[in-house]
């Protein structure tokens, strides 16, 4: 048998494959198609200090091979969610991350502050590159000073895992990991989403109510093979890698690249299956290939 | 419960330059769903519809285990699945959604345009079950453009609107002289359409102070509220078209 | 009749639609196809002060609905241009821009400078964003004081059209696309390809001989639009915009978001009549929608 | 001059698992061509196959203006081409490249292996044209994976190797008998195959002083010069495999 497991830090995941914030709900609406426990980590949505009300209608839009959204954080807030949700899924037998975001550091401060009271939460994922909303979010995750500046401040409060999830919208995002790898991060995950725009030529109005919003999907999964190459080459935590992946083969390609475990986000709206489907096809590439564990494809590429 | 299902499309019906009839047949039993209810289809082979397609149920045969979907083509997804020859693969998730609730009257007025007919038989269907006989009002472009007339004719009476008068009365739904009353001879009002015709009615019930239940068409990316992107107003904040949704109370919404 | 022509500063284009550098050879590769002299415009491979062979094969990897290059300007040095290729081309009637690279400030101007001198060749195309060169190239074009010197030191010896491509790997492409207005460009050209990556799952390698190579065609889409419109509302000399066009109702949506002309790449490849087919059916919406001339189109975009 | 051209398949026969061969009608009067040109082949509703895929010419018929492509399905594109039933259209820009020269001696050998025998059907029947019997040696895995041998034979000979010896003999081609001997009975290679094959080929002509014309396969984006992606290190630096090839004289590569 192969194995499966990988290591972020301090945590092990039961494999690489978890899903990604925003995508994945709380897990519960998936409970359906898939076996939740059967993954190795599944990441929340964004969750703020306050309950937000996100952006107005539209908020998507598809592209060739991808989508737009402009969400915008709509969630309960981190009482809401403690209350609420928490004791609802709290029972999965799988790693469960918070997203967390916030327009001030003192919002990501408080917020972390009070996940890192809940048992079964192993980790946060501090999320400073969110596209969608105008104060905060990616302004502190494409400027390094900033980037390192809340990590620091989150890292004093918040005793486990902490994941650090960086934006693509950067001159060089090998310089913001460095920066909060130096600031404490346990790890990093990334891409979120490039900031993009459609436009509706008939209507001669943007497709959004937003006008510019996120891209993901297969169409950015080069950009964020490069992003993930470069940063696992940079820094000494491990790289959580993510965009666009859709198949095991695409799973793979992160993992070579340099990511420890990787997530998986929009390809869940069209087979929400594709978790499950993708642990089997990294398992079968690791029978076939007569590699024992799926540790061993972190950083393979071969570059000679 | 939700679910993954392969059907295979056991027969694909023209009924006018842009519309099409797919009758989609499981090999197991199907679930029961609601009127109002969707499903959520992929679309294979479409670099422009990466995301899966809503479509309303428009009608099911339980005993058959047949599904059928009433579509317009509008862009290269519903192009794409109006082209899809008997005998191809069609993946749905499904059923997804609030429907239409039972009415607390028996006076109802079924009102339906364009591609928002579709939900509109299979609730026909259902009312009629209930020993309830549906009345539709459909709205059309003009009179080629009207659909499956004769289906629904099967279970009630049928009255038309054309915006050039080619067929019905001429004029927007709202403009048939069964609305033009201050005592309308039906309490509930059940709509699916284009956003302007569904306020116009929403508008019209609210001063009537009869129910009017809508089915929003809003954008979405996953269809089972995993996303958020399909929210619309309403009195305790966004909520989602596609779990709280798509049917809701006029009333309920900020229209 | 509508009126398709458009203005580029001094330069007087028929229609919005140019084409790419690197992507349309030097025009004669299409003449089979199209009638060359319907085009506004065409820019032509990157040229270089000295020969070069560019990187090792394979230089060409499929993404979804894009693809990743790695040519790294190939091309026969400015003296083989002006001797080779430019008697053969100067006869087309269409706006020739010549794309112009270096590794150095000095090459960049000694070959803008040899250029000066070509009677036929209106403007050229300073190309301070090639993701696919070791040295210069990118670099240029990702920091605003080199951008802004390297087009101050070309302005110096270059007098026509000065057309600056803008890299769209920067966390602010508005900030660069000021700093050379400045400097004195005569417009903006953006975006050119995003740095991205392929590897090959089964044989565990990357897909080009340069790992990292320049992704283009209709997944870049939303990134080229947004970009496209932040610029054109931060400068006020005209933007062309270009990534991933692929159809009238593309090139539509990048004039509505303030773009005065249009470039084609990727796309040709797919349909070598795709650019006379894009003007075809601009001509036809303006027609359709009661627009006197392709220039009203220009940031038409409805925000309200 | 090139073309684009759109055909109509007017048949779809698979040979094996993996290699199929599509008939195209063109209604007009097919343009010149040469063996060993190829043709850049649109595939449509492919998401991960935007760009056109070569495909050589495996056959021409003047008189019926039909072309053969003859395709191994490697991936998403040769997939969806050989998937496309009769009556479906494809857009071909074609004739592309420099085909192979007519030799300067009669006594020629063809040797193809993989998806690389394609062409050598073409250019055995213009080698017979004239007057020049061609002799095939043809490799494969194993004995199923030969496609087409009743075409070849009816040029000439048909030597065969498989890896498994299930046919022919046993091995690659270049430890067929009729390469073991110090004096050739050829004075010509035509060769088309895996990039292994070709250079042993390459040796073995070039220690023997004989031409070897080798068909190179390399990636390309555009098919006819323009995006400089398909280049092979030769005595004159890099050239295009699309314009200055696909055939090139062997020595002239960096082999
Ligand atoms: C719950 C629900 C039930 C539906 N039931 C049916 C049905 O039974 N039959 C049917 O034909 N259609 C139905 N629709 C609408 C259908 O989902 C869309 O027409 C379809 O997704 C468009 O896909 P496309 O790829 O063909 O068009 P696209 O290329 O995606 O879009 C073409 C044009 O239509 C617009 N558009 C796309 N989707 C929507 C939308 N949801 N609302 C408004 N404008 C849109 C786009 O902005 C664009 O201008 C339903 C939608 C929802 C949300
Ligand atoms: C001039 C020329 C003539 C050709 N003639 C024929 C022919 O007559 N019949 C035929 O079946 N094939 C022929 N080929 C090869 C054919 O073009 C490729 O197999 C095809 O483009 C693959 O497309 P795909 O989408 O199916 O596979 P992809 O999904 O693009 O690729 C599948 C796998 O094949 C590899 N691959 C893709 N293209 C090539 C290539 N050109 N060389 C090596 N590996 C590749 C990829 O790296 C990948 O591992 C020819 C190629 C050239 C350049
Ligand atoms: C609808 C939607 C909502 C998202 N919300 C969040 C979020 O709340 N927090 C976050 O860090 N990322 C969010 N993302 C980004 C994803 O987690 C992920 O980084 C991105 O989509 C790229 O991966 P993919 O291409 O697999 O989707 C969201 C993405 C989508 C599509
Ligand atoms: C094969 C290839 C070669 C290119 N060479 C150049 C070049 O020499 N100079 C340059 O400025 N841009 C070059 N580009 C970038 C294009 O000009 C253009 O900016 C980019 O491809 C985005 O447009 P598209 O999506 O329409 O292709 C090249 C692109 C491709 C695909
Ligand atoms: S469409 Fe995803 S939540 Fe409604
Ligand atoms: S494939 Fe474009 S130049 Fe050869």
């Amino acid at each position: 048998m192969v194995d499966l497991s990988v290591k972020l830090g301090n945590i092990t995941l039961k494999n690489p494959v978890m899903t990604a914030s925003g995508t994945f709900g709380y897990g519960e609406e998936y409970a359906d198609f898939i076996d939740i426990d059967a993954l190795g980590g599944i990441v929340v949505k964004g969750t703020t200090l306050h309950p937000r009300q996100g952006n107005p209608y539209p908020r998507m839009a598809e592209t060739p091979m991808g989508m737009l959204n402009a969400v915008g954080l709509q969630n309960k807030g981190v009482d809401g969610f403690i209350d609420d949700i928490y004791p609802r899924i709290c029972h999965f037998n799988t790693a469960i991350f918070v997203n967390v975001s916030g327009s001030t550091i003192e919002e990501y401060v408080e917020t972390a502050a009070k996940i890192n009271e809940l048992e079964h939460i192993p980790g946060i994922e501090l999320n400073i590159s969110c596209p969608n909303v105008k104060e905060g979010g990616m302004a502190f995750g494409t400027s390094c000073p900033s980037a390192v500046a809340v990590t620091k401040a989150v890292r004093d409060v918040y005793k486990k895992h902490l994941m650090v999830k960086l934006s693509p919208n950067v001159t060089d995002v090998t310089e913001i990991a460095k920066g909060v790898e130096g600031a404490g991060a346990d790890s990093v995950s990334l891409i979120n989403t490039l900031l993009g725009m459609a436009i509706n030529a008939k209507t001669r109005r943007p497709e959004l109510s937003t006008i510019t919003g996120g891209l993901s999907g297969p169409c950015v999964k080069p950009v964020a093979l490069r992003m993930v190459w470069q940063v696992s080459k940079s820094v000494k935590i491990p790289v959580v890698g993510m965009g666009g992946i859709s198949s095991a083969e695409d799973a793979i390609e992160f993992l070579l690249a340099g990511a420890s475990a990787i997530q998986i986000g929009t390809a869940n709206f069209v087979d929400p299956k594709i978790t499950v489907k993708v642990i089997e096809g990294i398992s079968e590439y690791l029978q076939v290939n007569n590699i024992n564990s799926a540790r061993e494809l972190t950083g393979a590429l071969i570059t000679d | 419960m939700k679910y993954l299902h392969d059907f295979t499309i056991v027969n694909n019906e023209r009924q006018t330059d842009d519309f099409v009839v797919l009758t989609l047949q499981y090999d197991g039993a199907l679930p029961r769903m609601m009127p109002g209810q969707f499903a959520e289809v992929k679309v294979d082979h479409t670099p422009t519809a990466y995301l899966r397609r809503p479509l309303s149920i428009h009608d099911v045969n339980y005993e058959q285990n047949q599904i059928k979907l009433l579509i317009q083509e509008v862009g290269d997804g519903t192009r794409t699945l109006c082209a899809l020859p008997a005998g191809s693969r069609l993946n749905l998730m499904y059923p997804l959604g609030k429907g239409y609730d039972l009415p607390n009257s028996d006076k109802v007025l079924l009102v339906g345009g364009g591609c928002g007919v579709a939900p509109l038989l299979f609730l026909g269907r259902h009312l009629k079950q209930h020993g309830i006989t549906p009345r539709f009002l459909i709205g059309a472009r003009t009179a080629s453009a009207l659909v499956r007339l004769d289906a629904y004719r099967e279970l009630g009476e049928v009255l038309v609107t054309t915006e050039d008068g080619s067929m019905g009365q001429k004029g927007f739904v709202i403009h048939h002289p069964v609305m033009r009353t201050d005592s309308p001879d039906f309490d509930w009002i059940y709509t699916c359409g284009p956003d302007a015709m569904m306020k116009a009615l929403a508008k019209y019930a609210r001063h009537r102070d009869i129910t009017c239940q809508v089915s929003l068409e809003n954008r979405m990316a996953c269809g089972f509220g995993a996303c958020l992107c399909c929210v619309t107003p309403t009195q305790d904040g966004h909520k989602c078209t596609c779990v709280d949704g798509p049917v809701f109370d006029s009333k309920y919404l900020q229209w």
